[in-house]
């Protein structure tokens, strides 16, 4: 290796020389956001600044285009319907009150693409996402759900997305000891080419536990733990490195970098268990979880929700490959990282309790009293900027929005045109045509392959259409979850499609014998830029927020993943609405399915 | 005072909680132990739970055989100290060399978690005495390396001296040899469980409380002892 | 008949968990002077003397590796 | 430093259903004249020059193989 791949670009470099070409459409910035960076800057920004304004500033991580829109989730949200709301959106994950003490967590949230490029991996990161995101508001992580999508179940790709997928949710969660308490499985064509792989973790914390994280307290120390920042989905930013490795032959090497990442489940599990205990002994100040983005996102986050600045010394970031660039360690996508706010005084019985599990953990910075976010490498300044122009100010888009010219035509070709099973026969075989479908016939293939006994606090888990946990031995009191979404409805009509999605998982909460609480979802859509798309978008929110002022249950959290098409086809409008309902006592609770003893009475509710 | 029944926790042991909240309801006192400690503290009897010890990468079992912890547990097996290994147990218990065999991967090749069958043919162990000689009881199955092989000639020597504990019934889950769903030592204190009775000891997070027998039978053991 | 072997690793840039756990695993018991595990796959094929070297490559990257994330070498030792 | 490798493989008797599954997939895609498939394991290990052959063979037997069902090979490689 040569030396000159540490000649990192400097703040003073970038000032010195303003007009070095910079490859910003690479990273996906428009030129009018690189022109608002220089703005911000007042300089053009170094290549760690450009990686991490351009993942921050990313679709998936500063929500350009769907901010306006989900601003009507609090519009609508009144103070009756936040009745037992912790925390809501903007946090983590939302947290709700649910009695006797208990505070539960949840969230959905999607790997759509990485599952796609990967699918064990990809969607066993996902899996491990989640959960840290929970385990970030000082919960512990008690079940998963997977609402997956896939194309047609006999397309060649889904014989090798699916089983793959399956298993890479199993293997992470299984090995995690979450039980997995629900899911749904779904063909659809427009899945071929784009899966949906949403993960849902739900945890429980006693309420004066509940932890907000944030950098505050000049002095206090920013502390990396867990695993070793590798290469792992840094596939963009290596268009950097190839910039500094000039031209020798690691630039070729580094461009072909896959950006997937590969899950330690171990050493995640060792990490909840390191920070369980943590929050336990009241040592730390704030934990913030490293999901997308990786230290880009965890230092602005944790910065900018503070109230001073924080400087990070990168060189003492461990490492597990050689000739990293700042830019690469700050993108970094390294799974099992946590970042922590501890003050000086409790530094060391930190490093205790990680020590006693096996946990890396290292001091790579500080809390000033400044209010930028400096990060210094080989003692020079390679990143100085305002920490919310990183994580919160980033650009907001009013895309163009437009009903679809054909919709009408689409639902005017209803199914009365359709041929009707007329004879006993017919009906006969209709049935069984339809129970034997890919969209109706047992998912046993793939519940199997979850664990979901483990923590022996489940309920209810498959075949029930709602997963019901037990959260307090004691009392008995507990939660139901199921999360739904029929992405043949949104199509037709998005706006009650969604409402449809929320009130089937509404029901089947109710139907547990739990009373609905509150809501999360997962917005599975196209691409932004087709109009279209947009106006699904904006009529699914809508209708979801409306059902849940008719419902009175807040949406505490949510996720938006967009640009999930093939081609310029997009996928069924796929809005995934999780129910949580909260049982005084799970003895109660109401399996589904009739059958289970004999004279039982059977009577329809409802038109 | 009630009998003290230790479970072991390993970094990635998982079904700890379980095993100890099975001894509570079979009313012992559960004592957690942990692997780095040379230390059983005093107790009766030891259940080494399910999970991944230390992910399970290598093989499963394979590295948790050598923490302190098991040191102990050998050499208190050796004295005659029930031991019950569940799942991940029974891997470490094989690879410690205190039960014969090995666990493979599933000859499906996938994880399976379903509630399993199992016939009872050894009702003389110190974990089994609760349940009828060829009792038949339902618990959960979960595993991905749950297939239980020996050579020929330790197979024989196991049937041959009642020493298949339980069998699974209804069809074979994984390929195990003679469909062995766990295996007991010589003397009949020792023994290894692919399926986990502890997940099956309350009808409302279960699907039956028929693994409560195993835990019941153990106090029995000690007490007499 | 031709006995032939295909080793499959973790690309190196790529966390490879079990051979971590491998290596942090050897100090505690007592074997110093590691410093790095790798841990991958090995396979032993039996072949016909009619499948050549083309076929063969093609075995070993399209279902023995994944080649997102695996690396593989194939090469024919005597039987 | 030496690199060193350590193959791992199930023993002949031992029914191994994962080469199976290769070795019936292979005909389905299309490849024909592999008769047998077995999956075992490979590690590289990078190893100071202090360890020695006895410390090498003492962790392929104790640690990364399991005798009851495996057997191994240890071999030095240049790097
Ligand atoms: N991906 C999945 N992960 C976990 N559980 C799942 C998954 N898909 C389906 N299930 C479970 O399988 C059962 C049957 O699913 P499904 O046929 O979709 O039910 P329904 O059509 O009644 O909603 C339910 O308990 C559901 O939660």
């Amino acid at each position: 290796m040569t030396t000159t791949e540490h000649l990192a670009d400097t703040v003073e470099n970038a000032a010195a020389n303003p007009e070095t070409p910079q490859p910003f459409r690479e990273l996906g910035l428009k030129d009018d956001e690189y022109a608002r960076i220089r703005e911000i800057l007042g300089r053009r920004p170094t290549d760690a600044e450009l990686a991490m304004y351009s993942v921050m500033w990313s679709e998936h991580c500063s929500y350009k285009s769907s901010k306006v829109h989900l601003k009507y989730f609090g519009e609508t949200t009144t103070d009756e319907m936040r009745e037992h709301m912790l925390a809501g959106i903007g946090e983590n994950a939302g947290v709700v009150d649910i009695g006797d003490g208990w505070a539960v967590t949840f969230k959905v949230e999607s790997h759509n693409h990485p599952s796609y490029v990967e699918p064990y991996q990809g969607a066993a990161t996902g899996v491990g996402g989640i959960v840290r995101d929970i385990l970030a508001m000082g919960a512990r992580p008690l079940a998963v759900m997977d609402p997956l999508r896939f194309g047609p179940a006999d397309a060649p790709d889904t014989r090798r997305v699916l089983p793959g997928i399956v298993a890479g949710v199993g293997g992470y969660g299984n090995c995690l000891g979450l039980p997995n308490i629900g899911g749904e499985v779904v063909f659809d064509e427009t899945y071929a080419g784009n899966p949906l792989v949403n993960a849902l973790c739900v945890g429980a914390m006693r309420v004066e536990d509940l932890h907000l994280a944030h950098a505050s307290g000049t002095g206090n120390k920013i502390i990396l733990f867990g695993a070793r920042t590798g290469l792992d989905g840094i596939g963009g930013v290596s268009v950097l490195a190839s910039e500094t490795f000039s031209g020798d032959e690691s630039a070729g090497k580094r461009k072909k970098l896959p950006s997937v990442q590969v899950g330690d489940p171990f050493t995640e599990k060792v990490l909840i268990e390191c920070c369980l205990e943590l929050f336990q002994s009241g040592i730390v100040v704030g934990i913030q979880d490293l999901g997308g983005a990786g230290l880009s996102c965890a230092t602005a986050e944790l910065a900018s929700a503070g109230d001073g600045g924080m400087h990070v010394d990168l060189d003492l970031v461990p490492l597990r490959a050689e000739g990293m660039t700042p830019a690469e360690v700050l993108s970094s996508e390294s799974q099992e990282r946590m970042c922590a706010v501890v003050e000086p005084s409790n530094v060391d019985a930190f490093m205790a309790v990680c020590a006693k599990w096996d946990v890396i953990a290292t001091v790579i910075g500080e809390v000033t009293d400044g209010d930028r976010l400096v990060i210094d490498w080989h003692g020079q300044t390679v990143v100085d900027v305002p920490p919310r122009t990183v994580a919160h100010e980033g650009p907001v888009y009013n895309r163009p929005i437009e009903r679809p010219a054909d919709q009408d035509a689409l639902i005017a070709n209803a199914p009365d045109a359709l041929a009707r099973p007329s004879t006993p026969e017919e009906l006969r075989e209709t049935i069984l045509k339809m129970i034997a479908s890919p969209n109706l016939c047992s998912r046993g293939w793939v519940t199997e392959q979850y664990d979901r006994y483990v923590r022996g606090n489940t309920v209810l888990a498959q075949p029930n259409d709602t997963g019901v946990l037990r959260i307090d031995e004691e009392t008995g009191r507990g939660i139901a979850l199921a999360t739904d979404c029929n992405g043949r409805y949104c199509k037709l009509d998005p706006y009650v499609g969604a409402k449809l999605a929320l009130a089937e998982a509404y029901r089947n909460v109710a139907v547990s014998g739990a009373a609905p609480l509150a809501v999360t979802n997962c917005l599975n859509f196209g691409s932004p830029e087709d109009p279209a798309v947009m106006w699904q978008f904006e009529q699914a929110v809508r209708g979801l927020a409306d059902g849940c002022v008719e419902l009175g249950l807040p949406v505490t959290g949510g996720n938006v993943s967009f640009y999930n098409q093939t081609g310029s086809t997009a996928i069924l409008p796929t809005p995934v609405v999780g129910v949580l309902g909260v049982l005084d006592d799970v003895r109660r609770r109401v399996p589904s399915g009739i059958g289970n003893e004999a004279g039982e009475t059977l009577l329809l509710l409802g038109e | 005072m009630s009998p003290r029944i230790g479970v072991i926790t390993f970094p990635g042991t998982l079904d700890d909680v379980d095993a100890a909240r099975a001894a509570r309801y079979a009313e012992a006192e559960a004592v957690p132990l942990w692997h780095a400690d040379h230390d059983l503290r005093g107790v009766d009897a030891v259940i080494v739970p399910g999970g991944f010890s230390y992910g399970d990468y290598l093989r499963c079992g394979a590295i948790a055989k050598f923490a302190p912890v098991m040191t102990e547990v050998i050499d208190a097996a050796k004295k005659g100290m029930p031991v019950l290994g569940i799942c991940n147990g029974f891997q470490i218990l094989c690879e410690a060399g205190l039960l014969p065999g090995a666990l493979l991967r599933n000859a499906g090749l996938h994880f399976v978690c379903r509630d399993q069958w199992l016939k009872v043919e050894n009702a003389g162990t110190a974990w089994t005495t609760r349940y009828e000689p060829d009792a038949e009881i339902l618990v959960p199955l979960k595993s991905g390396e749950g297939r239980y092989v020996a050579d020929q000639s330790t197979v024989d020597e196991l049937e041959a001296e009642g020493r298949v504990v339980m069998r699974y019934v209804g069809g074979n889950p994984n390929g195990s040899r003679n469909d062995i769903a766990g295996v007991t030592d010589a003397r009949g204190r020792v023994v290894g469980l692919m399926p986990h009775p502890e997940h099956a000891i309350d009808a409302l997070t279960g699907p039956t409380d028929d693994g409560l027998g195993m835990f019941l039978s153990v106090l029995d053991a000690v007490v007499k002892a | 008949m031709a006995r032939v072997v295909v080793d499959v690793m973790p690309k190196q840039e790529i966390l490879d968990p079990q051979g971590q756990a491998v290596a942090n695993a050897l100090p505690r018991l007592g074997f110093d002077g590691v410093s790095s595990v790798r841990q991958g796959k090995r396979f032993e094929l039996e072949v016909d003397d009619s499948v050549d070297d083309a076929a063969l490559a093609k075995i070993a990257e399209t279902l023995l590796t994944n080649t997102v994330i695996e690396d593989f070498t194939v090469r024919r030792v005597e039987s």
